[in-house]
């Protein structure tokens, strides 16, 4: 554990190096750490991902199964996100219900997936009204050390294109399951990027310090063909109009690199 | 449980006028009343179309349990919960996952106008009722929520207005009843200081080119200017009646 | 926040005018604090009420929906009563699951609606051992200035005297839903009277300040024919036999102009 | 889950008797025990009719966590709780809002005879299991408790004993057992401290005119009395044992 | 309450006892207390049976239930055990959702009972895939002087032998309730004995003071035949392999001394 | 959700191969990495067969709530826990109870080889996420904790190694995999300190003769000095490869 000086000597460093357009780790402002991304990691998972930017570590996995449609959409497949902050990732990280931040993550990575329209619902109806596919993504964060929002939601994005549906044929009103595998039917790409407010600049992917340093915190949502389909203000302070301009702009163009590494060719 | 309804065809007529009767560019009615409840420290009531949103403050007041009080400000604490009849299908009481995260954002929203460093290691907490849901509750939580902080006696910078703008029918429209927004195609949440120019609460689903985006923040921003006049009014006409109340 | 010796003054009045039969703000001992009724106040619900007794504010909504029966009644409809103790009503009320006093103030309305027969259950039944009717009864307690009960019950009255059911028809195992509204079928008219013991004497509908020096209170139901139907002694003191008697005919009576303002003609 | 019994056509035959063999004004067989359980500060056990019910009382203790203890007296604490397998079809172990009802009431019925202010800032636990239950648990759970009370060394005012009239097949009967209850027209739950004449539990539903309630709280006090009868002669047995043993 | 420093001082005399191969309450290192065993002390109970070791005192009620199997046991009866250690119990024991202790006792009775076959869960179907027989198995401690396994398990087992099942028919796919009661198919004896290790000593059925100063604990179910069903070992210390062989013949020895007061003839 | 296996008629073939080709008495290929996690004071990582395990360790740090912290030792807390997506069928992240015994017969595994009175009052927390599940997870679970608490410096007094034996098919066999566990006749767990000949887990299901049990403890030891070897291994190849950086 650092002192509190310790802390508050390297929270003022890293607030002056920003209004320098300099960032502690050496990057420039509108950089990304280091990404790495690794498919099917988790065999008994229909779908898997881990994605590390820097030292943080988030472990996406999917399931599907069978079960009821909501009542309002009797054709339509079910989405579930959740997300775990397990204790392992984080001192402040505690075990039991999730908190707060857990909820707005999962909700976030959510709105990316469902606005986007990423997975084809509508293709996932078995029974109308009876059976549908539910297809779950369960974030695991394994370690924290800042913009869990961006990983999670790449991670999201590539264990879904990386899951796989078993075949199924319906014989007099029962489900049976057939040999193979068919890939979810998937329509876009969302990509998540993350903007921090520190001294009046906008910094991409903050790390956990700048994290305890920043004013606000935006994310923005873009699909593949550079619409915005979610966003999420966050944290005490506020933006004016045009930084969150400038924040689109640069989300954007973020995203499509971003994007590059998770869908091929 | 209601006799469904019908989803309608259009949302927008021939002559750019909405479901109810609205043009593009045009808030629903808004009520507004301060200092409604007799135990909250503040307080404020909104109806703005068919939303019904009840706002109360207690605080600042000792935070407890003590570890998790602020050494250098108070803690904001904000809960938005809907009644359980506040919807066409029961909801339950216990709070979803979606009051949860809104009671978050919410609170993000108004902690920026409130001066938290006046009151160190206390807690000032904001409780929102939404009594009856008709789209648009987080903007108006906000909008009323701030009243009843002003009402409390709290130090502000300024008053929080809230306002969302989105797409149906593939046109921008104003302030987002609950049948555009289901089958619209976006909805952006913003809450709005005037005076300080600062965006306090940001959010988006749908989807939007960037230029949409931003004819569709311009567009909440000036719902957001509309409200803060109403708030302001409000505020001052409580005042007015107070004084001359005293003065009688 | 009074301070608690200024709370101990005022207490120690409100005792000793109790027992010159003279109360803090004039009323009578047996008199009501005004009495506001306002219904269908939220078009959302099925059926809605807000009563304002004095500074007290209950707001109760009413929901119908289809589901299950008990299975020892297949053939009945089902009454759920809830109460929430909203955090903005009272600085004592704190935002979680339901408290003690909370689920009594809830079972307390049910019993005196249940008992007295108030909705015609048995006419709620749609398709036996599988569907029927579920009344929700949700009370909403928005400002607590003393004797929730009274408040709540009545509020309850009104609102289910207010609510209207949709239509159906049943086709082929297959329930629909028919354009209209019809009213709930209602038989009785309940209606709660609570009485707090201080310094041995009954006061009627007492305010907060009142609840917080008395001994003990009852509160009594009585139906549209005079009949007692549920009763509740609560508080940490006691009732002599005299005394029971004399609140239970105290309670008739009121309950009868209660009753008025709710039930018109 | 058990052979569904027959709905009885009548709860009370020609010749005044009930469906257990009693009259109308008749307590079901009571068997009484105290000092039943070795880690409780104090305990008691009633058998009445088929209710089995197990009261343990801890205390006077340290209240914790502290902020819930009170200045000027012991803070009395109950619970009442059902055995998964006392009822016919199996109880969640998980507290219903009919259990903790009936922790409150059961609490302030045994309050008002315990001299609580003899030690402040302490806590008294009141635990009590219901084994099996065939109606009136209540009252025998007051009963009971009111043992463990006197048997763990807690000054009392007096025994609070406890039973309820009813009316049933439109007669006015003692001590209603479980299918009496639940056929029967109302229920009349009663606690009662004989030498102090104070009510302090009174619970009602059903349907009764006010003079069928005034017999109906009489007929419970009658009954109130022998139970308190046979209390004190628990107690007293209890008391010429111990000495008998320590004289030995 | 006794003192802390009394407590010590009389963990030393247990634990120096033990090493002479003595113990306070003069009992041999391999005896049981005193055990007492009642059945059917619950009439709405399908089947009970109270045992009291000592001071140590736990009634089993068994409940039986129609509801679903499980998905990929179909044909099976279902077996559920729970333990609640009552507030009554114990001045450790708090009111609330079950403590780690809870659930540990639950499942080592539950295992005893499933691994040994004890239940013909097999004979326990009655619409495949639909309805079978649910035996909920109900531990309730009611007072805690140490070894609640041994006590609990021959409870559950006395319990179990005393249940009856109501008879039924099924007609036209609906189960239809026959008058008269059958057995509960029954068809292995297990019985659990807990050593303790004090001082490098094993001990059997140790009470609540030996509890305090044991180093570890150690469970061993066996059933009628002779054979291990069932294995916990518990608590902060360890055992050699020699400890482990003896413990698990003394399990066996006295095991078969246990099974003679419930299991007759 | 996954294409439903069929039952295996044979878990061990006529050569005496497993149905992952292994032999009677050979563990499945292990693969540990320790140092993984960036913010735990220590942390280790297993694959065995298809498990796939990490263990994290924060501590010794003040324990809280206070009330539970013990004047002459640490405070050894454990989390077993398995994400939804480890098994065939999703897992709700809501602990079982399965998770919860887990937990605590793990801590109880790791307690005697932890120096627990260096650190009085103190809460030293192991947290076990389970990635994926192939049966044996108790036991890896085990070892890699033990691995994560050496990394975070915590005095030991040896590593704990943990491997079951069981019977399946009538044999006696090493190391069951999930489906040799379901399909099996017995399970043998075990957590051994080879060092201290000191056996800190022992759980056993299914039916075993003396013997059979007494060969099959016999069989996990044995493993369990296999994969203390590896322990040691990964340990020392870790500090060489810290002090070369450091010598650079």
């Amino acid at each position: 554990m650092k002192s509190p000086i310790m802390i508050r000597v390297k929270q003022k460093q890293i607030a002056e190096l920003v209004s320098l357009g300099k960032r502690l780790d050496g990057r420039e402002l509108t950089d990304y750490r280091e990404i790495q991304l690794e498919v099917g990691v988790v065999g008994r998972a229909e779908g898997s991902a881990r994605v590390r930017i820097g030292k943080t570590e988030v472990l996406v996995g999917t399931k599907i199964a069978l079960g009821a449609p909501f009542p309002d959409l009797p054709d339509r497949g079910v989405l579930t996100v959740t997300a775990e902050l397990t204790p392992l990732a984080s001192p402040t990280f505690e075990p039991g219900p999730p908190s707060e931040d857990a909820i707005e993550l999962a909700r976030v990575v959510d709105r990316g997936i469902r606005e986007s329209k990423l997975i084809a619902l509508e293709k996932l109806c078995v029974d109308p009204g009876k059976n549908v596919f539910i297809v779950f993504v369960d974030i695991y964060v394994l370690n924290h050390d800042g913009n869990l929002i961006d990983a999670s939601a790449l991670a999201a994005l590539a264990a879904l294109l990386n899951t796989k549906m078993f075949k199924y044929v319906v014989k007099e009103g029962e489900i049976k399951v057939k040999p193979g595998y068919t890939p979810l039917p998937v329509k876009n790409h969302p990509v998540a990027v993350t903007l921090a407010k520190i001294n009046d600049k906008l910094i991409v992917d903050p790390w956990l310090e700048e994290e305890q340093v920043m004013d606000a915190r935006i994310t923005i949502t873009t699909d593949k063909d550079g619409n915005i389909c979610a966003m999420q203000k966050s944290g005490y302070g506020y933006f004016t109009m045009q930084q969150v301009l400038e924040a689109v702009k640069i989300a954007k163009e973020k995203a499509e690199e971003l994007r590059k590494l998770v869908v091929k060719g | 449980m209601k006799v469904p309804k019908k989803k309608p065809k259009k949302l927008i007529d021939e002559k750019d006028v909405r479901l109810d009767g609205r043009g593009l560019n045009e808030l629903r009615p808004i009520k507004i009343e301060i200092g409604v409840l007799d135990n909250a420290d503040g307080s404020a009531y909104i109806e703005q179309g068919k939303n019904k949103i009840l706002a109360g403050v207690y605080g600042p007041k000792e935070a407890h349990p003590k570890h998790l009080s602020i050494p250098d400000r108070a803690r904001l604490r904000c809960r938005y919960h809907m009644a359980p009849f506040s919807v066409d299908e029961r909801k339950s009481p216990v709070p979803s996952r979606r009051e949860r995260e809104l009671s978050k954002v919410i609170r993000q929203a108004l902690e920026p106008a409130v001066f938290v460093e006046y009151y160190p290691r206390t807690s000032i907490d904001i409780f929102i009722e939404i009594l009856q849901a008709d789209g648009g509750t987080r903007c108006a939580a906000i909008t009323v929520a701030s009243l009843a902080l002003a009402d409390a006696g709290i130090p502000m910078r300024s008053l929080v207005a809230a306002c969302a703008a989105g797409k149906i029918d593939g046109r921008l429209v104003l302030d987002l009843m609950d049948t555009e927004d289901k089958e619209g195609e976006a909805d952006v949440p913003l809450a709005w200081m005037p005076n300080s120019n600062a965006i306090t609460l940001l959010q988006m689903d749908g989807s939007l080119t960037i230029e949409e985006f931003e004819q569709a923040v311009n567009m909440a921003m000036e719902g957001c200017k509309k409200i803060h006049e109403l708030q302001k009014e409000t505020l001052k006409a409580k005042y007015v009646a107070v004084k001359e109340e005293v003065e009688e």
